[in-house]
Formats: C-alpha cells, sequence, structure tokens
C-alpha cells in the first residue's frame, strides 16, 4: 500500500472525537491470555485473533434468519430500561433517553437491510428511500418485518399536518411482557423504537423533528381503559418531518425511489 | 527608453505557459507595449491616474476620482446628455458594474461601423486645432452615443426605439492586418487574426491603425495587468480600512453576480475594435464619411478622388468586404476663418453631385485651452483597442506634465458634432440598413425559407425578380453569379465567400439585424446558414455563424418576456449549448482563431448567467472552465475567468430551505483557485477580495456557528448543509497559507509604503512591481500553472521587503507535508 | 423427574367441569405478594386474614419440610458439590368444599391455588401459572423482586387462561 | 491513471481517503498524483458534493456513476443508505512524473492540471469503466456496512482500522 | 448420561416452549447498551466491567424461573449436572447457543465455557484507544447472569472471562466456580 498516503498524516489516524475520550484514569489489568493475536502493522493498536478473523470476515446475511429466544431480549430491555430509570428525571427523560438508545440500531439496521436487499452480491443495492412514503413503507415493512417478524399495523398521514405521520402497532413486541404502572401510565417504552425510525428517517436525509411512542387514546397507557378494546397495547408511533424536508419533497415532486 | 530584464511581464512566466495556445507576441525592449511594463507609477500624474478610473474603486473615490478639471466633468456632462445614459460606459462610473451593465456593453458592442476619410486639408485643419489625431480623433467619442432616441423598424415594420444606440467611428482601414510579416511565424492563421505587428512600427503616428486594431488576447491581457498593478499600487498602502472595504465588495460580487471591474474591463476590450474578417461583418463599415474642409481648393474633385480611392483605389477595401457601403460627405467649414456664404453655395453644389448624404459641419479652427470659457474637454473613447489605450497610457506615463492632454474644443463645436452624427444616424444609416435587411430578407431569406434544399438552385429563380428590383442591387448580382457548383460560392483556396454571393449577403443581413438589434430576425438567419456554411466547410463561417445564433438567440430571449417567446425561441434555446460548443471547436481546433473561440464562451457564458435559469448558472460555469481548459486566456484572464466561474455558481443559490441544486462549494472552490493565481501575479488586493468570498462562501466566517462535531449521535443529523469548519485537512491548511500568504504580503506592502509619501521614488516601486512577477512563489500551485525555474534576473534583486517576506517559512515550505 | 410438557389448553378446556377460586402467591419470606379470585364461592377473607394465611401456611410448610424423612441428612452432602437433596413440604390442603394446592418453585417462591376438590390437572394449571409468573412478572422492567405483584398484563394472563377453564 | 478515493460524512466530513494507481494494464497501483494534488484532490471531490448534493434526490440510486468532472479529473460517487459518500477521483493522466511538483517544466504541469490529451481519449461514461467502478464501490460497501454495525461506531467517526484499509486497497487492486 | 440429557433438553424446549425473536433485535440492543455504558462512564472499561456485571445479575435473578418454569427441571444432583443444565439447556434456551463446558477442577467444583460463537458479539469491534481491548470484557453480563441466575437456586457462584476473540485471544473462555451452597434460612417464627 505504498500507494496509500503517509500514516503519519494527521488527518488520518487522529483520535475521533466521537468515540474516545480517554479521560478515565485506566488501571491496566494483567494483560489477558498469551494467545492474543500479534499487533496488525500500521498504526493501529487492536490485536487479532491468530485465525485472523475479524468482522470484515463476517458474511453480513450471517445471523439474517438468527433467532434467540424473546426472553433475552426482554431481560435486556428490562435493565435498559431500569438503568435509564436511575438516571433520569420523569417520563419525557426515560422516553428521551430510550429513544437515543434505539436511534443508533436505525442507523444501522438502514444500511444492512437495504444491502440486503441487494439483487446479488456483486449489484448495488436496488434504491434508497429517498422520499417519505417510500422511507416510510420501508419502515412499516421491511424493518418491522426483520425486527419483529410481521409488518406494522397501519400507516396513515395526519390530516392536521402534512409533516406528520403514524405507524401504529397493535402490540408492539418490546412491550409484551411490560405493564406499566398506574403512576407511570403516560410511560410507553415503544419509545426505544421510536428511536429506531428516528434512526432510519435521520439516517436516509429525511431529518426529523421528532418521532414519538404513544398509547392510543392518551392517558390510560397502562390504565383502566386500556383494558377495553382488543388491543390495549396499541401504541403509535408519531413521526414528525423537518419542514424543510417537506419542502423539498414538494420542490421535487413525489417522483423517485 | 530601456527596460530592466524582468521588466515585462511578456517575460513573465505565466505569459509563457500559454504561448502554445495563443501567441503572445515576443515584444523586444522597444516596443511601446512592453515598455510601458516599467512605466513609472505616479500616483500624482492626474492625467494618467485618470486613464485607471475605470478600474479603481478606492472606497471614497468619486467618479471623478483623479480625473481632470471641473471644466471638464461639467463638459462630459454637457456632451453626454440625456443625461444618465451615459453611465454603463462612463470609465469613471460605478466600480462595479451589474451583469445588466455587461448586457448593455455586449448589445452596444455591435454598432454600425462608419470609416471616416478626410482630405489631408480637412485633418490639416483639425490638427491646428489641437486634435493630432484629425478629423477622426475629434469626431469619434461622438459616435459612441447618438444624442436622443433612435428608433429603427424590424423586420415586421414594427419599431423600436433606443436611448443607447451608437456607432462607430473608424479608420477606413482600421481592423486590417498590416502588411508587415507576423511576428511569430507558426499559427500564420492565427496571426492572420489579429492587426498585432512587432510593434517595431516607430512611434510617429501619434495615431497607428494597426493600434487602433483589438482582438489580441495577449494586449487585453497586459492593458488588464496595468490597471490591476495601478491598483495594487493604489490600494498597497492603505490595507486597514480597504480590507474592509473589498468584504462587502465580496459579498456583492457574489449575491448579485456582479462582475470586477477588472472583468468588464476585460470584457468590453475583448469586443472592441474587432479586427475586419471575412466571416463576419461587423467592422466592415456600413457607411463612409467624405471629409473635405472650406479650406480646399477643388472640394468636388477632391471628393471625387477620395470616393474613388474607396472604390478602386489605394483605400478599396479587400474583395471581401462588401464595397456597396453608403458615402457620406462632409463639408467641414472653418468658422474662424472662411466665409460661410462661400462654404454654403459649395454644400448645395455638393449636394447637387452626390445626392442627398451630405452634411456641412461648422466647427472652429482656433486652438481652445481649457481655461478658456465654454471651452470642453474631448470625451474619452470607449470602444479603442487594448493596444491603443496602452499607447495612452504610456504617452501619459512618459509626459513631464501633469496636464491632461486631452484637447478641447468649443462648446459650439460640440453640439456641431452632436447633429452631425444624429443626421447623419437617423436620416442616412438607419434607413439605408433598413433597406437592405427588407431587401434581403424579401429576396433572400423568404425564398431560403420556402425550401430547403441548396441555396443555389433558388438562386437562378430569383435572377428576373432581383433585377427588376429598385435599390443597390448588390446581392442579387450577387444571386446570379453565385449560380455554380454545389459549393460555388466559396472560394476554399482563399477562404471567402465574396461578398455578392448569397452567403455572405445572408451573413451580412444577420449582423445588420443584431446591430439594429432584431436579434428574432439575426438568430433564426444565422440558424439558417450553419447549414450552408458547414456543407462548404467554410469553418470560420461556420463557426461564426454558430456563434452568433447562439448570442442572437439568448439576447433575443433576453429582450421579450418568457410569454411571448415562440417556440422557434424555444426549440433554439435548447440548440444554444450545441452552437457554442460547435463554435468554439470550429475556431479553436479547426481555424485557429482562439479570440474567436473565447470572444464565443465569454460572451455565451454571460448571457447564459444573466438568464438566471436553473441551469443558466452551471452552464455559464462550464463554458468558463472550457475557456481555461482550452488555455484560451492568459494569466491575468486566469483569475478574472475563475472569479467569473465562482460568480455563476454563486449565482446558483439552490431551493429552499436546504439550498437543494445550490453550488456554494463550487463557487467557493474556484474562488480559492482565482485567490491562488492572484497571488501567483502577487496582485495581493485581488487575492484579498476573493479570499473574503472563499470565507464566505465555505461559510468559515459565520460568527457563532455552533461546533458541528457532536458526540451525540443523533447530533450529527440536525447539522445544515453548509459546514461551518472544512473538515477536509488539507483543504483547511491551504486556505490558511493563503490567508497568511495575502496577510503577510499586504503588511509587507503596508510597512514598505505607509513610510514613504504619495511621491515615493518611482524607480523603487518599478522595481517592487517587476519583482514581484517573478517572485511569485512557486511552491503552492493548485492547477500547476506552469512555473519555470527562476530567472537569472531574480537572483540579483535588491533586498526589500518583498526578498523579507519570500523567506517566510510558513508560506514557503509548510504548503505541502 | 424428566420434564413434563403439558397437552395444549383447549384439552383442559372441554376436562373442566369445576372452579378454580382463587390465587396466592407468597414470596420466599412469607410474605403474600399477590392474591387473585377467579371465581365467586369462597367467603371473602379480608386483607389482614389472607395474610395471616399465607404466614401460616408458609410456616407450616417449612415445619412440614423439615418432618419429612430423607435417604440422607437434610443438610450438607457427602460429596461437597453434591447438591443439598431439598425436600419438599406440605403440598395440599384439602377440605369438603376446597381444595388448597401448593407448589414451591426452586427459587422458594410459593403459589396457592384454591379450587373445588375434584379439580384435576391442578399440577398442570400450576406450571402454566409459573409461566405466566416468570414472563408478566419477572419480564416487567417495573417489578421488583419480593415486592407485591401490581401488573396488569399479570392479572390478564391468569384471568385468560384461568377464565376459560372456569366457563368451561 | 491515478485514483483518489474519499469517503465523506454527513458533515462533509471525510472520514476515510485512499489514493491508488491502476492495477490494470500492468499497472504498478501507485498513484502518480502530483504533489499539488494533496489539496486539490479534496477540494475537488468536496466541490462535487454539491452535484451529488443535487442527483441524489433523483430516482434514488445508490451508484450515482459518473457525476462531476474538473480538468481532467472524474468523479463517481456511491451513496449509501446512510447518506454516506463514497467519491471516487479518477485521473486518467498516464503520463505525469511521479514526483512531478509545479516546479516541473510548464508541459507536464499543464497536461496534468488541464490535460486535454487523455480526456479527449477517455470516456467516464463507457460501460467498462462504469462496471468497473460499481463493483468497486459494491466491495467498499459490504466493508463498509461491516464498520457502522459496529455498535462503537458512531456517526460521521473516521475509520482507521488497518483491515477496512487492507480491504478498500484489494477491492481497488481487483477492480481498478 | 447426564450431559446427553441435557442437550436433548435443551434442542426440545427451545424447539417447542420458546418464543423467538430476530437475532439481530437482540445484538444490537446489547451493542447499544455497552456503548451507552461506556459513554456514561466515560470509557472506564473497569467501571463499566461492573455495571455489566450487576445488570447481569438482576437478570440472572429473573431469568432463573423463566428457565426453570420452562424446563421444569428439579434441582440437580451436582455441580457438574448444574453446568451441563447451563451449557445446553441455560444458553441454549436464551441464546441458541451450547458452549463447550470444560477444564473442570479436580474437586469439581469450577470449569469453564468456551463460546464458539456469542451472539451478543457479534458485528463488534472494540475501539482502538489502546485500553479497551486489555480493559473490557464486552460480553461480562453473562457472568452476573450466571451469579443472579445460581445464587436464586442456592448456589454462590463466581464467573468471569479469562480471554475473549474481541480482545485478539483466540477463544473466549468463561470461568465459572463454585463457592458455596447457600442454607434455606429457617422460617420466621410468626407466633
Amino acid at each position: 500500500m505504498s500507494s496509500s498516503r503517509p500514516l503519519s498524516n494527521p488527518s488520518f489516524n487522529s483520535p475521533q472525537s466521537a468515540s474516545t475520550p480517554p479521560t478515565a484514569p485506566a488501571v491496566r489489568p494483567p494483560a489477558p491470555s498469551g494467545s492474543a493475536g500479534t499487533p496488525q502493522p500500521g498504526h493501529s493498536g487492536l490485536r487479532y485473533p491468530s485465525n485472523r478473523k475479524t468482522i470484515y470476515d463476517r458474511n453480513l446475511n450471517r445471523s439474517k434468519n438468527a433467532e434467540l429466544s424473546r426472553a433475552a431480549f426482554a431481560y435486556l430491555f428490562v435493565e435498559m430500561i431500569s438503568y435509564a430509570q436511575r438516571r433520569v428525571t420523569g417520563i419525557a427523560d426515560l422516553e428521551k433517553r430510550l429513544n437515543e438508545q434505539g436511534y443508533p440500531l436505525g442507523l444501522k439496521l438502514l444500511d444492512l437491510l437495504l444491502y440486503r436487499s441487494a439483487p446479488s452480491s456483486t449489484q448495488p443495492p436496488t434504491t434508497r428511500p429517498t422520499r417519505i412514503l417510500p422511507l416510510l413503507q420501508f419502515i412499516t415493512t421491511t424493518l418491522w418485518r426483520h425486527l419483529f417478524s410481521r409488518p406494522a399495523d397501519a400507516l396513515e398521514r395526519s390530516a392536521a399536518n402534512a409533516a406528520e405521520y403514524m405507524v401504529s402497532d397493535n402490540e408492539p413486541l418490546v412491550n409484551s411482557y411490560i405493564s406499566v404502572p398506574r403512576e407511570m401510565s403516560q410511560l410507553n417504552c415503544a419509545a426505544f423504537v421510536a428511536g429506531i425510525i428516528e434512526g432510519v428517517c435521520d439516517g436516509a436525509g429525511l431529518k426529523t423533528v421528532s418521532v414519538s411512542a404513544h398509547w392510543v387514546g392518551e392517558g390510560d397507557g397502562g390504565g383502566a381503559g386500556a383494558k377495553e378494546g382488543m388491543w390495549p397495547g396499541k401504541t403509535i408511533f408519531l413521526i414528525k418531518f423537518a419542514p424543510e424536508v417537506i419542502e423539498r419533497e414538494e420542490i421535487m415532486g413525489g417522483k423517485g425511489g | 527608453m530601456t527596460s530592466p530584464p524582468y521588466g515585462s511581464p511578456i517575460k513573465s512566466p505565466q505569459l509563457g505557459a500559454i504561448e502554445s495556445s495563443i501567441v503572445f507576441p515576443k515584444r523586444k525592449g522597444g516596443s511601446p507595449a512592453s515598455s510601458l511594463s516599467n512605466l513609472p507609477y505616479r500616483r500624482s500624474n492626474q492625467s494618467l491616474s485618470s486613464l485607471f478610473a475605470s478600474t479603481s474603486s478606492l472606497p471614497g473615490s468619486g467618479p471623478s476620482s483623479g480625473t481632470a478639471t471641473p471644466t471638464a466633468t461639467v463638459a462630459r456632462d454637457s456632451v453626454f446628455s440625456p443625461g444618465g445614459t451615459l453611465r454603463p460606459r462612463s470609465p469613471a462610473g460605478a466600480p462595479v458594474v451589474d451583469s445588466s451593465g455587461l448586457r448593455d456593453v455586449l448589445i452596444r458592442s455591435f454598432a454600425p461601423h462608419v470609416a471616416v476619410l478626410a482630405s489631408a486639408d480637412t485633418d490639416e485643419v483639425i490638427r491646428q486645432k489641437g486634435f493630432p489625431g484629425g478629423f477622426l480623433q475629434l469626431i469619434r467619442p461622438f459616435g459612441q452615443q447618438v444624442q436622443g432616441k433612435v428608433t429603427v423598424r424590424d423586420s415586421i415594420g414594427a419599431s423600436k426605439s433606443f436611448e443607447d444606440f451608437g456607432i462607430r467611428f473608424t479608420g477606413l482601414k482600421d481592423g486590417l492586418n498590416p502588411p508587415k510579416p507576423p511576428p511569430q511565424p507558426r499559427r500564420s492563421a492565427e496571426v492572420g487574426e489579429k492587426a498585432v505587428n512587432g510593434g517595431a512600427e516607430p512611434w510617429v503616428e501619434s495615431f497607428p491603425a494597426w493600434a487602433r486594431t483589438g482582438g489580441d488576447v495577449a494586449q487585453i491581457e497586459e492593458l488588464v495587468d496595468r490597471h490591476l498593478s495601478y491598483a495594487e499600487m493604489q490600494y498597497g498602502g492603505s490595507m486597514s480600512d480597504y480590507l474592509k472595504h473589498d468584504g462587502d465588495a465580496a459579498g456583492r460580487a457574489h449575491t448579485s453576480g456582479a462582475p470586477s471591474p477588472f472583468y468588464t474591463l476585460y470584457f468590453r476590450r475583448l469586443l472592441s475594435a474587432l479586427p475586419m474578417s471575412p466571416h463576419e461583418t461587423f467592422s466592415h463599415p456600413v457607411a463612409c464619411i467624405i471629409a473635405i474642409s472650406s479650406r480646399n481648393p477643388s472640394p468636388i474633385e477632391d471628393l471625387r478622388r477620395l470616393y474613388n480611392a474607396t472604390n478602386t483605389g489605394d483605400l478599396r477595401l479587400p474583395q471581401w468586404v462588401n464595397n456597396e457601403f453608403l458615402r457620406y460627405y462632409v463639408l467641414v467649414h472653418d468658422e474662424d476663418h472662411d466665409d460661410i456664404s462661400k462654404s454654403t453655395a459649395l454644400y448645395e453644389q455638393m449636394k447637387r453631385h452626390f445626392g442627398l448624404h451630405c452634411h456641412l459641419l461648422r466647427l472652429r479652427s482656433l486652438h481652445v485651452l481649457p481655461s478658456d470659457d465654454d471651452s470642453v474637454r474631448l470625451p474619452t473613447t470607449e470602444w479603442i483597442s487594448a493596444m491603443e489605450e496602452l499607447t495612452e497610457i504610456h504617452r501619459r506615463g512618459n509626459s513631464e506634465t501633469d496636464a491632461d492632454p486631452t484637447p478641447c474644443l468649443f462648446d459650439s463645436d460640440v453640439s456641431a458634432l452632436r447633429t452631425l452624427v444624429r443626421e447623419l444616424t437617423m436620416q442616412s444609416i438607419i434607413p439605408s440598413m433598413e433597406r437592405s435587411l427588407t431587401a434581403w430578407n424579401e429576396q433572400v431569406l423568404s425564398r431560403r425559407r420556402g425550401l430547403s434544399g441548396r441555396f443555389m438552385s433558388l438562386s437562378k429563380r430569383w435572377t428576373p425578380f432581383g433585377s427588376s428590383s429598385r435599390n443597390s442591387s448588390g446581392p442579387l448580382a450577387g444571386l446570379q453569379a453565385s449560380g455554380g457548383g454545389t459549393s460555388g460560392n466559396y472560394d476554399s483556396l482563399q477562404g471567402f465567400y465574396r461578398p455578392e454571393s448569397a452567403e455572405a449577403t445572408m451573413r451580412k443581413l444577420a449582423d445588420y439585424a443584431v446591430m439594429l438589434r432584431d436579434f428574432k430576425l439575426a438568430a433564426s438567419t444565422y440558424d439558417l446558414l450553419r447549414a450552408d456554411f458547414n456543407g462548404d466547410k467554410a469553418w470560420r463561417y461556420y463557426a461564426g455563424a454558430n456563434e452568433m445564433a447562439a448570442i442572437a438567440t439568448l439576447l433575443d430571449a433576453h429582450l421579450r418576456s418568457g410569454a411571448e417567446k415562440s417556440t422557434s425561441t424555444k426549440s433554439r434555446l435548447e440548440a444554444v449549448d450545441g452552437w457554442l460548443e460547435t463554435a468554439s471547436y470550429s475556431y479553436v481546433t479547426r481555424c485557429m482563431a482562439p479570440f474567436y473561440g473565447l470572444r464565443t464562451l465569454a460572451v455565451g457564458g454571460e448571457l447564459l448567467k444573466m438568464r438566471g435559469t436553473s441551469t443558466g448558472g452551471d452552464e455559464a460555469a462550464k463554458w468558463g472552465s472550457k475557456i481555461l481548459e482550452d488555455r484560451l486566456v492568459g494569466p491575468v484572464g486566469r483569475p478574472l475567468f475563475m472569479e467569473r466561474i465562482s460568480a455563476s455558481f454563486g449565482s446558483k443559490l439552490g431551493r429552499g430551505e436546504l439550498r437543494w441544486g445550490g453550488r456554494r462549494r463550487k463557487a467557493a472552490f474556484w474562488a480559492v483557485l482565482a485567490v491562488e493565481n492572484w497571488l501567483k501575479m502577487d496582485k495581493v488586493v485581488q487575492a484579498g477580495k476573493m479570499l473574503e468570498s472563499v470565507s464566505e462562501l465555505y461559510g468559515l466566517t459565520d460568527a457563532g456557528g455552533v461546533a458541528v462535531q457532536e458526540d451525540e449521535e443523533k447530533g450529527g443529523g440536525a447539522e445544515k448543509a453548509k459546514p461551518r469548519e472544512l473538515k477536509f485537512a488539507e483543504m483547511k491548511d491551504f486556505i490558511e497559507e493563503l490567508r497568511e500568504a495575502v496577510v503577510a504580503r499586504k503588511l509587507a506592502a503596508h510597512g514598505y509604503e505607509g513610510e514613504e509619501s504619495p511621491e515615493a521614488d518611482e524607480t523603487t516601486l518599478v522595481e517592487e512591481v517587476s519583482e514581484k512577477l517573478d517572485a511569485r512563489p512557486h511552491r503552492m500551485s493548485l492547477i500547476g500553472i506552469a512555473a519555470p525555474p527562476p530567472m537569472a534576473g531574480m537572483d540579483v534583486t535588491p533586498l526589500s521587503p518583498l526578498k523579507v517576506r519570500d523567506e517566510e517559512p510558513n508560506f514557503r515550505d509548510d504548503s505541502f507535508e | 423427574m424428566s420434564p413434563s410438557s403439558p397437552p395444549p389448553i383447549w384439552k383442559h378446556v372441554f376436562n373442566f367441569t369445576r372452579v378454580v377460586f382463587a390465587l396466592l402467591v407468597v414470596n420466599k419470606a412469607g410474605g403474600l405478594i399477590y392474591n387473585r379470585e377467579f371465581s365467586a364461592g369462597l367467603n371473602k377473607l379480608n386483607s389482614n386474614d389472607l395474610l395471616i394465611l399465607a404466614g401460616t401456611f408458609h410456616g407450616v410448610h417449612a415445619i412440614t419440610r423439615s418432618l419429612s424423612p430423607l435417604p440422607r441428612p437434610p443438610y450438607g452432602s457427602f460429596a461437597p458439590t453434591d447438591v443439598p437433596v431439598r425436600p419438599t413440604g406440605l403440598e395440599v390442603l384439602e377440605s369438603t368444599h376446597f381444595r388448597l394446592t401448593c407448589f414451591q418453585t426452586a427459587t422458594g417462591v410459593k403459589f396457592l391455588l384454591l379450587t373445588d376438590p375434584p379439580q384435576p390437572n391442578i399440577d398442570v394449571m400450576l406450571r402454566r401459572i409459573y409461566e405466566l409468573y416468570a414472563d408478566y412478572v419477572m419480564k416487567n422492567p417495573f417489578y421488583t423482586v419480593e415486592m407485591p405483584i401490581r401488573c396488569e398484563k399479570f392479572d390478564r394472563g391468569l384471568d385468560g387462561y384461568l377464565r376459560v377453564i372456569a366457563r368451561a | 491513471m491515478s485514483y483518489y478515493f474519499a469517503i465523506v460524512g454527513t458533515q462533509d466530513n471525510p472520514l476515510f481517503e485512499h489514493e491508488f494507481g491502476t492495477s490494470k494494464q500492468g499497472g504498478d497501483g501507485v498513484a502518480r498524483f502530483r504533489e499539488e494534488a494533496r489539496h486539490m484532490n479534496q477540494f475537488i471531490v468536496h466541490s462535487s458534493l454539491d452535484i451529488v448534493d443535487e442527483v441524489q434526490w433523483n430516482g434514488g440510486q445508490m451508484y450515482l456513476k459518473h457525476i462531476d468532472r474538473f480538468h481532467n479529473n472524474y468523479i463517481f460517487c456511491f451513496i449509501t443508505a446512510g447518506s454516506v459518500k463514497f467519491l471516487l477521483l479518477h485521473n486518467p493522466d498516464t503520463h505525469t512524473p511521479p514526483n512531478a511538483s509545479s516546479r516541473s517544466s510548464a508541459a507536464t504541469a499543464r497536461t496534468s492540471a488541464y490535460g486535454q490529451s487523455a480526456s479527449t481519449t477517455y470516456n467516464p461514461t463507457a460501460p467498462a469503466v462504469e462496471e468497473a467502478i460499481k463493483n468497486f464501490f459494491v466491495e467498499v460497501y459490504d466493508v463498509w456496512v461491516k464498520t457502522i454495525m459496529n455498535p462503537f461506531f458512531k456517526l460521521d467517526m473516521k475509520v482507521t482500522s488497518p483491515v477496512f484499509r487492507g480491504r478498500v486497497a484489494a477491492a481497488a487492486r481487483k477492480h481498478l | 448420561m447426564a450431559s446427553t440429557k441435557a442437550a436433548r433438553l435443551g434442542e426440545e424446549v427451545w424447539k417447542t416452549r420458546i418464543d423467538k425473536v430476530n437475532a439481530e433485535l437482540v445484538t444490537l440492543t446489547y451493542g447499544t447498551m455497552v456503548a451507552q455504558l461506556c459513554k456514561d462512564y466515560d470509557y472506564d472499561y473497569t467501571e463499566v466491567n461492573r455495571q455489566l456485571d450487576k445488570m447481569g445479575y438482576n437478570i440472572g435473578m429473573r431469568l432463573i424461573e423463566d428457565f426453570l418454569a420452562k424446563s421444569s427441571v428439579s434441582s440437580c444432583k451436582d455441580f457438574r449436572e448444574t453446568g451441563e443444565m447451563i451449557a445446553k439447556v441455560g444458553f441454549k434456551i436464551f441464546l441458541n447457543i451450547t458452549p463447550t463446558i470444560t477444564n473442570w477442577t479436580s474437586d469439581g467444583k469450577q470449569f469453564s465455557l468456551i463460546f464458539e460463537e456469542n451472539p451478543l458479539a457479534d458485528f463488534v469491534e472494540l475501539p482502538d484507544d489502546g485500553r479497551a481491548q486489555d480493559e473490557l470484557w464486552y460480553s461480562n453480563i453473562l457472568c452476573g447472569v450466571l451469579r443472579g441466575a445460581l445464587e436464586m437456586v442456592s448456589m454462590q457462584v463466581e464467573a468471569h472471562f479469562t480471554s475473549d476473540v474481541l480482545r485478539g485471544n483466540d477463544s473466549t473462555e468463561l470461568r465459572v466456580s463454585l463457592i458455596r451452597y447457600i442454607e434455606d434460612e429457617m422460617p420466621p417464627d410468626d407466633e
């Protein structure tokens, strides 16, 4: 790789402000058992196993259809929520935090799922969603199927506001085992899923003002009202797109992927 | 006068760099041009600084900056009424002309040319009056704008009137190549283009015809360079307040896409004093003034003699020029010495002999001094060639006196001349042009349109019809003669159509239409011609037809509102792109005529930009960069056109909140290129200006720019399209280098000149300029302009602030690590 | 004992003709953390009595465990890694009109189910209840272990399951 | 034939840069850019983001093919679902000396700056060219998705993994 | 033999009695949690390990009920059987993997679980900051789970990772040691 730019070049190995502010006094534990891979050439400190297995060697389709127990997710989610609860003040704050935890999943799944939509390994994926409707269809079908193994139950556009769309799910998988105590009845832990949606939209360049999860029939989350009806857990994800996105949509007309 | 070895910019590498594409004649030290380069800049010399007024925009310096006495200023106004229309062409006008200004320049550049042929005695009278250039010099400025409205009937009889109509007075043989062998043997075709002779011509004649011929990019470059250097001198000392000033200038430049005064000058000179060429007739005389004076012993005979001279004699224009132009006879009456009654009698006699196209011009022959009452300074002539302006700069630069040498005349003379011009235009030129238009239009075009096939096949059919036609049957005779083989009309050996041939006639028709601003007719005609010329492989004509088809179409589209655009106009607009392409290709590659290629692309680009459609900016920029890629301009034009490209992109703001389709990054990039090239030229002031635009466009200047990099992943989403800080390390560094370079030099210039009194000793100033030319930093090149090894001259440069500056490490060596 | 996967629910649906009265859940420490009635029939006990019942049963259960004879001494064992065998305690408590069945999980939680005496397949029902507990109680982020159970979905789950049976 | 490849994040920020030469027709895979190309390439690529921003919304293709040109530098673009741009600058110039700097002879410097010679023969929309570059992009995309799937990868974070660089270089050798 | 019995049991339960979910949802969710912890604790990886273990412990306490309810295993005969249950039933029914169980100490109190695959760590590469690979145990939550779960059935154990492919080791190994059996506390005297 003599052609590659000098590794000394600051523009390359500068630490990422995003990922590593190594301020914590790191107590260096005893070096791990001897079988550590030899350090790679170049400026990366990372070691790799002697079989050279890295993330780049793992086929992206490998876990495409893999399954784990729903319980496994449930327990992680329990911990995510109680961990978050310890650090927040109030329900809105808690939902915000769950949303933030979901956001990266959206960013990643957007690319992962589009990558998989490619006709063949040598072809680029057909198209990426560049308009609101195709994007929402991607979310309610492709994304939903992948995560929850079924499409979302409804997709509507707010009559009141052109920038607002609603995805509804009669019983969000993430809420399957959750009963929200009365005193927090506003809370809907599917805010995590809202975060995923937000990640997808922002990632695709259709910026959102906010994506939020709401119980149908405000105010009776786990509460009395929710018992009525056959979908007590029905949740609506309210997606508010940024005005400039709507504007661009108008400028370019619906056309395009 | 002798010039230091490093004195001449002609020797400077940048010029060398483009010699292969444009012939930049090597002028020896003796040549007027090169001797200019070491011309001392005397800020004290009013008469000189007035010449630079068109490009000097010092804050506070008004239109009348420097120039001339109160009387002169008053005089200007008195000359060019109705008031105000003076603006677009006033050299001393606002520093920044807006784009429509460029359009005016363009439209007015296609003005009917009127040759001036004065008898010896006439010139004598005028010389005594204080005009060494004789009658031509006297009358020239008054053609620039005919006083009052000028009304023209277009092809469909609708009449339009113009406030700013003008005609161009030229010497009969202006614009023809000098007989002497071209200075540079290679590319003879190219040299044939221009009226440049090595400049070895003795410096005696005050207005040598060759100097009045434009079409030479090298000279334009040199002229603009003079203006630039002058600007550097002007602002060199006063950076602090200047910075602020050019800040807004830059702002304007990108919001309004207004060209810099230097670009405007470049553009104007590009269109000034076009050389005479077979393939276009703009500079062919539409009429010829034949003047005698009341002193003439044998007036009628002389008039005859002169007339014949233009017809058959030594003054006969080349055979490819249509000689059927209007002759206009002027009797100059000497109010101070001769008896008016005699002159009047003579005048009557003239009319009997030569018909109605006569005029009695009553002038006073006394020499006028600026101090005299009702003395008026001769207005400056706008449409002069670069060489002529250079010559003038040179002359004044050397003149001992500070007094403005511009001769003066009496108010009465002024009004007399104005009347002459108006009558000449309204009663003779326009009507005759209109007649020709109608005639050619009916007889040639209407038929030609009727059938598709070859032109000649029709020509036979016209013959009877033609001969029955009344007025000057030039074209019809031509048509008769033109009944030849397929491309019988084109003489491929000598490379032109005889003027009577149908093709030539149609071209002339179209050119007339342009001069009378009937662009619709012109466009359609050029469009028709393209096929014929293509068939005849008459490449230069072909290029010309394509060029003008595009330009006329754009002008036409420009002048009419979208509503009334006919479908034909629309379809032509779509073709414009291809036409420009073809034109520039034929000009540059087939005919090796880069000057015309440059004209095509520059004009086309500006017009496209003015259209301001969604794609206009991109297209303009595309042609702009083609100019650079084909290396049609020199080191001066390069940054100027880079600025224009930047402006073109900048003019495309994009739609909506997200600036969809905007071109800020590109605008910024080209601005950077411009800065870098300005620095190469050591034009620090210009570099400084553009640097402001760079910061503005990259959004580096916007205060309170929040840190873009939020480690919150979501943070990323919120950011707008416009970055507050350049993330590409080396871009950032490079712009930083440019900034340091500019500041360093401004300080150096400041430190050096701040102390000196305005009357700083000239020679050192000269040294500095010329030294700058060579001492430019070779290392920091964006686009690898050729930079030859330093010349011997450099090693011995005296220690000056510049020398010190060159050794600043951050600028020299950190450039690329 | 080997795992027994219970027959699908519908089976019970048709088998059962009798009633499930109520369910009580008692935590390790003997505290009543849940009680719910599914069909009337029992005389109402006030919550205090319920607490006492839970506590008492818990105590009795413990004692009965210590009573039970063992193949090996109750605590400690021969091999240090051998899991000490834990004797079961009182499992059924029956009267003429109702039966209380106790199911204690390995983690020490007790499910007390009050039914008609002849009610069959109690163990199946209890196992199902245990699953509902594992899902809707233990997987609910808002439930704190050992604390009283307020999980609407748990209630709904039990109703859904036991009411079906009752209705049959 | 020299290439400059840049991955650009959502803030016009370079996440990864790589220069290389062609490996076809016995090329040694070493880039032959002149000194100035260092920053030049960045300027060019950055400026063509204007075009990307415009065309990426038409049709939603991910492989946008040849989108822009500056003199003899041709820009190709692939945009990921996450709006990250792969930009490949291709300079078909064959005859620029490796160590040419702005001090080099007028002829060379001009050729590479305004290289007419090569550009006239080079056609960026030739199917072969488009195909080869597409394959390159597709392979990089595979590696890219693997990169961003890493929970420790944050939006607009620079990629430093030598393995990643290795894969990109390999893809370049294979297709370009 | 216990091991095959456990394997069959695990398979059977996984097939018939487990609600499934897409594996990547779990993987990504765990990923986002760990990343969040690193951020919250300012990349103090030792602290992150601690937090993960704590979370695992909480999970274990709850998860054990599900394990018992679904598998309906009664208490095991000895710690070896427990080990088999953990590897072949526990991991199977929750993460659909069966780590190899090995390196028993002679006193049968310690064993290792070797993970051929680890769904939690799919897609993961540790930060290249020169510390993560020495300090962070990415899957440390599993240690807590074992601790919590076994404690609920009266076994006090200690569990920790000794190697992890994410650190450049050739295998991922989790070491479990039995500390003691917890005696039942006597019932509180009511009266």
